[in-house]
C-alpha cells in the first residue's frame, strides 16, 4: 500500500529545478551564511548572552524546508535552521532582537536563540529535548483538519542524533496512524555534538526507517543544492496532497562546531574529503555561476545587499532595551486568577 | 437516579463534547465500544463520531499531540490508562505543555486525566498519586476532586481553563462513590471547600483521604472533639486562605495525603501555614502520608502503605494531646 | 553489512525441528494452557487479587522464546509469557505464590502476578511501562561482556502495542550500537487491549522495523510451532553467535480477553477466521497425533500429571501465608543508615 | 594546586575508574579526546579504554541500562548532559532504579550525575534543579553538593552506595568554586554541615545557594547578627537532626532553594521542624525558592529568578525582626 523507501540518485536530478528557483534559494542560503557568520563574530566578541548554533554546511537542506511552505502550514525548526526559518517568513531583526536580547524578539527574553519561535509565521518554538516537537506538529495539523482546513502541511527538522529519542519515534509513528501531512526532514551531519554516527544507530541508512513507520523514505546529498529543492519540494508535495508522511534524509558535514564554543577537532580530518563533506553555499555558487544563471557583479550586489540588511538588524536590535525584571509580572499562566499565590 | 464518580468524570465528558466543538478525547482505548480501562469514555465514541480517537501506547506523543492541538484552538482531554504511564509523558506535561504560554504567549489548554491513588491490588505501577510532581514545576492547575459532585463540575472547568490542567481522578471513589444528581452549582477551581466544620482540629486534605478524614471526624464527634475537614480540591493553586481561617479556628492542623512523604502537598500546607499562620498554630502540625516505599500489591501490605482512619485517627489524637 | 529484513516462509520448515524438540515444546505448551485455565478459573471464582493476564494462543511462541535459553542468559517477560518462565525455569509453585497472595512468592507480596522476577532462573520482574525492560536487558548483557563473560544472549518479548513506545525504540537502538547479543521477540496479536492494528501503526508489517535498526528481522505465524521453534531458535543462535541483534514478529491472535476481567468483545468476528487466529495448542496436538510422534494414551497420561502438578502447586500456595504489614521494614533502600526518617 | 569544583567531579570519576573495575561511565559525548559537554571526564576514555562509552541521544536507554548493568554487579555512572535531559529518563529513574531492589531484593548501584542549576543565559531548558521530583519518589538517594572538597568525596561516595543516587552537581560552580587541594577526610553522605556557626538565625540549603547564604550571613556579620549556615549537603536523606539542632540554637529559620516554590527542599525542610521542632521556633519559619515561571534566558530576568544574596538578606531581616 505505502510506498517503499527509495533512494534519490545522489544529484541525478538537475533539469527537474528551474534556475530561478534555484537562484531564489541560493539567495537565502547566502542570506543565511553572512548572516550566521555575523552571528558567529558577535558570539567571539562576547555580544552573545548564551550560545550560537549555527546551520553551516546545512543551508541548502535548510533552505528546501522552508520554501516550499505556504501561509497555514507548520514549521518545527531545529538549531540549524536559520535558513528554513528566514524562508519561511522570519524577519532578520527578530533573530538578532532574540541573540541580543532586547525585549523586542519574539521571546521576549524569556527564552533565547534557537529556542526562539515565530507564530505569526507559522513557527513553533522548540523546547530543547530532541524529538519533542515532532508529536506538537502532529496536534497542530490534526486540529486544522478536524477544523476542515485544507491543503496544508507540517514539516519538522531533526538531527540524525536526534531520531534516536524515543519522542521521535512516538512522533513519527502518531504521524502515519493519524495520517497527518507530514515531512520530516533528517540531516545526518555525521555527528550529534561530538559522537560520531556509529555510537549513534547501527542501521546501514537511516532512511531505512521510513518503511517501519509507513513513510514515503528519501535520500539526498545534502550539499547538492537541486538534489534538496526536488526532493524536499517534492516531498511537501507529496505530503500536502495526501501522500503518506514523508522522511528525507540528508548526508551532510556540520561545517562549524556544535556550537561557537566548540572547535569540533574530533571530526577526523579524512571525513573532510567525502563529497557530502564540501560547503553547499560554495558548490551552489560555483554552479550558478558556471551555468552563467548569475554573474559575478550580480553575486555581489547580493552580498552587499544582504550584509547591508544583516548590519541594520544588528543595529537596531542592539539599540533596543533588554527586559527588566522589576517589570516581568513572574505568572507562567494566562489565567491570572489561578496563580498559585505560593507560600515564600 | 444515582451516580457514581466515575460516571460524573463520562457526564462531565459527554457534556463538554456536546456543548463545545473544540473538545476531543485522545487517549488508548478510549474509543469503540470499549470506552476505556475503566469504562469513563463509554458511548462516547458512537455518540461523537471522530472525536473519541485511540492512541497507540505513547505517553510521550499523545501529549505532545495534544498540546499542538490545543495551540491550534482545540480543547484535547487526554486520558492516560492509568497515572502512573504519565511518567514517560512527564516531559511534554512539564517542559512543553507547561512553559508554553510563558514562553510563547499562546495558551496551552489540555486537559490530562490521570486516574490516579491506590486501590487493592494494583501494585507500585497502578496505584501512584502524582500531584506532587505536576504541581512543583510552574505553569500547571493540577485538581483531585473528592466527590462525585466536584468530579464533574471541575472537569468542565478544567477544560474550560486556557492553561493545561492535570486532572487527578481517584480510581478507589470511581465506584465507592455515589451522589444522587449531578450537581447544579459549582465552586470554582483554586477553591477550597469546608467539608465539615469543627472547632478542635483541622485536618487538610483532598482527594479519596477526604473520606477518611471525614470519618475520623465522625468518630472524634462521638467523644465531643469537633474536627474541621478541609477538601482542597486543588492542590496547585492551593487554596492557603481557606486553610488559614481553618486553623485561625481550630489552632491545630493536621495534613493528610496519599502521596510519598518526601516534599508533596502535605509539605506544603504545613509549610504554609507555618510560615503565614505561625501564630494561628496552638500546637505543632502534623502530616501523614503514604510510607516512602513502592506502592505494595498485597492488600495486607497495601492497607497499611496509605494512611487510613486507624492510623489518621492516631496522629489526630497526638495533635490533640499537645 | 547487516542482513536485511526477511520473512520466513509461513510453515515450510517443519522438517528442520526433530520431533523430540517438538514434542518437548508442546508439553510446556500444554502444562501453560493447562496451568492458566486454572489461574483464570480461581480468578473467576475471586481467590485472586489483582489481575489475571495470560498467553492464551500465544503458547507457541512463548515456549520458543524460553526453550533456547541457557544458564547465564537473560529472559524479561511480558504479561504472556507463561510459557517462557516455566520452560526457561520458574517453577509453578513460584506463580501460584505470587498468584496467590503468599509470601513466599519471588515478589514477597510487595508486587504481584505478571510483574513477577525470579532471578535465580535469568528471569527480570517487569516494571509495567511497555519498553522499559529492554534496555536494562542491554545492560545485563554490556555487564556481562565487561566481566568476560561469554556465549551468553538475552531475549525480550514485547506486544505489537509496546513497540510504539519511546522506551521500545531507544531500547532496540542501544542494543545495537552496543553490538549485544539481543533477541526481541514481538508478537503482533492484533490488539492492544482494545486497539486495533491501525490505531497502533501505520507500516505494512511491523518486521520492517528490523532493517532501521541494524536487526535482523523474521516474521512467522505464532500458530505454528515448527515456524516459532526454528526461528525464534535460530535467532537465538545467531545472536548467541554473535551475529547482529534479531527482531521476530509473530502473527497471531489473543484467544482470551487482555486480562480475565475483559470479554475481548470488540474481537471482530471474522478476525477469528483469519490462519494465525488459530489456537496453537490444539493444532500443535493435532499435528502431533497426526504424524505420531505422540499417542491419544500418553497424552492423556500428560494431562493427568500436568494437573496433578498444578494442583499441588495451587494447594501447597493457597496453605502458605500472607504478608503482615507490622512484619514490613517499609525501606525501600538496601542501605538502611541511608533511610531517610521523613517527618511525618 | 588549585582544583575547580569541576574538576573535582573529574577526579573523583578519575579516582573511581582506577579504583574499582565495576565502575563505568555512560553519556553522550564524555568518550573521545572530547570528554564531556562540559570536560567533566575529559581524558578519561584515554585512560580508561573502553570503561568511557559515548551514547546515543536516548536518556531513557541510558539509564535503563546501567540499570541492567548495575544489577548485574556493575557501578555505571550516568551523565545527563543537563540536569533537564533527565526528564525522559525519569521512568527508569523512579520507577525501574527507585522500585528495584525494594521489589526484588537486587540492589541497584547506579549513579546518575545532573548538572544542575541556572546559569546567565541558558534558559529554562538548561538550567533546572530536579531534586524536589527526585527525592518525591521512594527508592533513591538525593545528594547536591556545595564544595568542591564535597564534590570530590560525595561522588566517590555515591558510587560506593548499593542504592541508586542523583548526584545533583551545580553548574554554576564548576568554574566559580576553587580548592587548594583534594580533601583527605570526608563527612558521610546523610550528614548535614554547619558551614558558618551563629546564634541569631539559622538558614537551611543546598548547592549553589550555600555560597549566597555564607554571603549574606557575612554581610549581617558586619552588623553584630550571626547567622548560622546549614549545608544539607543531602536532600534525601535529609538530615533533620542536624537541622533540628541548629534551630534549636537560633529560635529562627529561613529555608533557601534554587528550585521552583511548590514543594521541594525547603517545603520539606519547613515542614519538619514545624511538626518536630515546633517549640524551637521563636518566630515563624520563613522559605525563598526561585519564581513560579520557567526559568528565564535574559541574565536581567534570571537574576531575579532566583533568590540571591539580595533577596534572601531581605528575607532573613523580616524573619529576625518578628
Ligand atoms: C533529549 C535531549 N538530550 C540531550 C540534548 C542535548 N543536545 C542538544 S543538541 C545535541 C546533539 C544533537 O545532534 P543531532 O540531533 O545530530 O543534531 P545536530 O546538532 O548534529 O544538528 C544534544 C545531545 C537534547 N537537546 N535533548
Ligand atoms: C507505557 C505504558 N502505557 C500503558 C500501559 C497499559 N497497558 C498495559 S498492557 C497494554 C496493552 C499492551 O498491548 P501489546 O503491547 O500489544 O501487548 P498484548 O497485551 O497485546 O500482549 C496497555 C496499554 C503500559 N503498560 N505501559
Ligand atoms: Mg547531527
Ligand atoms: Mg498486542
Amino acid at each position: 500500500m505505502l510506498q517503499t523507501a527509495k533512494r534519490a540518485g545522489d544529484s541525478a536530478s538537475h533539469k527537474a529545478v528551474p534556475h530561478e528557483r534555484y537562484l531564489e534559494a541560493f539567495r537565502w542560503m547566502l542570506q543565511t551564511r553572512i548572516f550566521e557568520d555575523k552571528l558567529a563574530s558577535l558570539y567571539r566578541g562576547g555580544m552573545i548572552t548564551g550560545g550560537v548554533y549555527i546551520g553551516r554546511g546545512q543551508e541548502a537542506v535548510s533552505t528546501a524546508c522552508g520554501l516550499f511552505l505556504q501561509k497555514g502550514d507548520v514549521l518545527a525548526p531545529l538549531i540549524r535552521d536559520q535558513a528554513a526559518r528566514a524562508t519561511f517568513g522570519e524577519p532578520l531583526l527578530n533573530v538578532t532582537r532574540t541573540y541580543l536580547g532586547s525585549r523586542q524578539g519574539s521571546m521576549r527574553g524569556r527564552d533565547g536563540n534557537i529556542h526562539r519561535g515565530y507564530p505569526e509565521a507559522g513557527q513553533l518554538a522548540m523546547i530543547s529535548h530532541l524529538g519533542a516537537m515532532i508529536p506538537v506538529v502532529v496536534g497542530k495539523l490534526l486540529a486544522k483538519r478536524m477544523k476542515g482546513e485544507e491543503g496544508f502541511v507540517g514539516l519538522t527538522t531533526i538531527g540524525e542524533g536526534g531520531m534516536q529519542t524515543g519522542a521521535t519515534h512516538e512522533g513519527m509513528n502518531i504521524a502515519a496512524v493519524e495520517k497527518v501531512p507530514f515531512v520530516l526532514v533528517a540531516s545526518n551531519n555525521h555527528f550529534a555534538y561530538s559522537t560520531p554516527n556509529d555510537r549513534e544507530f547501527a542501521c546501514a541508512h537511516l532512511v531505512d526507517r521510513a518503511r517501519g513507520y509507513g513513510y514515503e523514505g528519501h535520500q539526498i546529498d545534502g550539499t547538492d543544492l537541486a538534489a534538496c529543492l526536488e526532493v524536499i519540494g517534492g516531498a511537501v508535495e507529496r505530503a500536502r496532497a495526501g501522500g503518506p508522511p514523508q522522511l528525507v534524509v540528508a548526508q551532510l558535514l556540520r561545517l562549524a562546531g556544535h556550537g561557537e564554543h566548540d572547535d569540533a577537532s574530533y571530526v577526523p580530518p579524512e571525513m573532510k574529503k567525502e563529497r557530502w563533506a564540501q560547503d553547499c553555499v560554495a558548490l551552489t555558487e560555483q554552479l550558478a555561476l558556471k551555468n552563467n544563471w548569475l554573474d559575478a557583479e550580480a553575486l555581489k550586489q547580493w552580498r552587499t545587499e544582504i550584509s547591508a540588511e544583516v548590519d541594520k538588524a544588528v543595529e537596531t536590535a542592539q539599540r533596543e532595551a533588554a527586559p527588566v525584571g522589576s517589570e516581568e509580572d513572574w505568572c507562567a499562566m494566562s489565567t491570572r486568577e489561578l496563580v498559585d499565590v505560593v507560600g515564600e | 437516579m444515582s451516580i457514581t464518580y466515575l460516571e460524573a468524570i463520562r457526564e462531565a465528558q459527554a457534556h463538554l463534547l456536546r456543548e463545545d466543538e473544540r473538545v476531543f478525547i485522545y487517549g488508548q482505548d478510549v474509543s469503540g465500544k470499549f470506552g476505556g480501562a475503566f469504562k469513563a469514555t463509554k458511548g462516547l465514541a458512537a455518540e461523537f463520531p471522530g472525536r473519541v480517537l485511540n492512541t497507540p501506547i505513547s505517553e510521550d506523543a499523545m501529549v505532545g499531540t495534544a498540546i499542538g492541538a490545543a495551540m491550534e484552538g482545540m480543547r484535547p482531554i487526554v486520558e492516560m490508562q492509568f497515572a502512573d504511564f504519565s511518567s514517560v509523558a512527564l516531559n511534554q506535561i512539564l517542559n512543553n505543555a507547561g512553559t508554553q504560554y510563558w514562553r510563547t504567549n499562546i495558551p496551552c489548554p489540555i486537559t490530562v486525566r490521570l486516574p490516579s491513588g491506590g486501590t487493592k491490588g494494583s501494585g507500585p505501577f497502578h496505584s501512584q498519586s502524582m500531584e506532587a510532581i505536576y504541581s512543583h514545576y510552574p505553569g500547571l492547575v493540577v485538581v483531585a476532586p473528592a466527590t462525585v459532585e466536584d468530579a464533574y463540575t471541575m472537569l468542565i472547568d478544567a477544560v474550560a481553563i486556557d492553561d493545561p490542567v492535570i486532572y487527578c481522578e481517584h480510581k478507589y471513589l470511581y465506584y465507592h462513590l455515589k451522589a444522587d444528581a449531578l450537581p447544579k452549582d459549582r465552586l470554582p477551581i483554586g477553591k477550597a471547600r469546608i467539608v465539615r466544620p469543627g472547632r478542635d482540629l483541622s485536618i487538610v486534605t483532598y482527594s479519596a483521604m477526604v473520606h477518611e478524614a471525614l470519618a475520623v471526624a465522625k468518630q472524634f464527634s462521638a467523644d465531643g472533639i469537633e474536627i474541621e475537614v478541609v477538601d482542597l480540591r486543588s492542590v496547585k493553586p492551593l487554596d492557603t486562605d481557606t486553610v488559614l481561617a481553618s486553623v485561625a479556628r481550630t489552632g491545630r492542623l493536621l495534613c493528610v495525603g496519599e502521596s510519598f512523604p518526601w516534599g508533596g502537598a502535605t509539605a506544603e500546607i504545613v509549610a504554609r501555614v507555618a510560615t503565614e499562620g505561625f501564630h494561628l498554630l496552638d500546637a505543632a502540625p502534623a502530616r501523614i502520608n503514604a510510607k516512602d516505599t513502592p506502592i505494595p500489591y498485597h492488600p495486607n501490605l497495601w492497607s497499611e502503605h496509605r494512611p487510613n482512619a486507624k492510623s489518621i485517627a492516631a496522629k489526630a489524637r497526638q495533635v490533640l494531646a499537645e
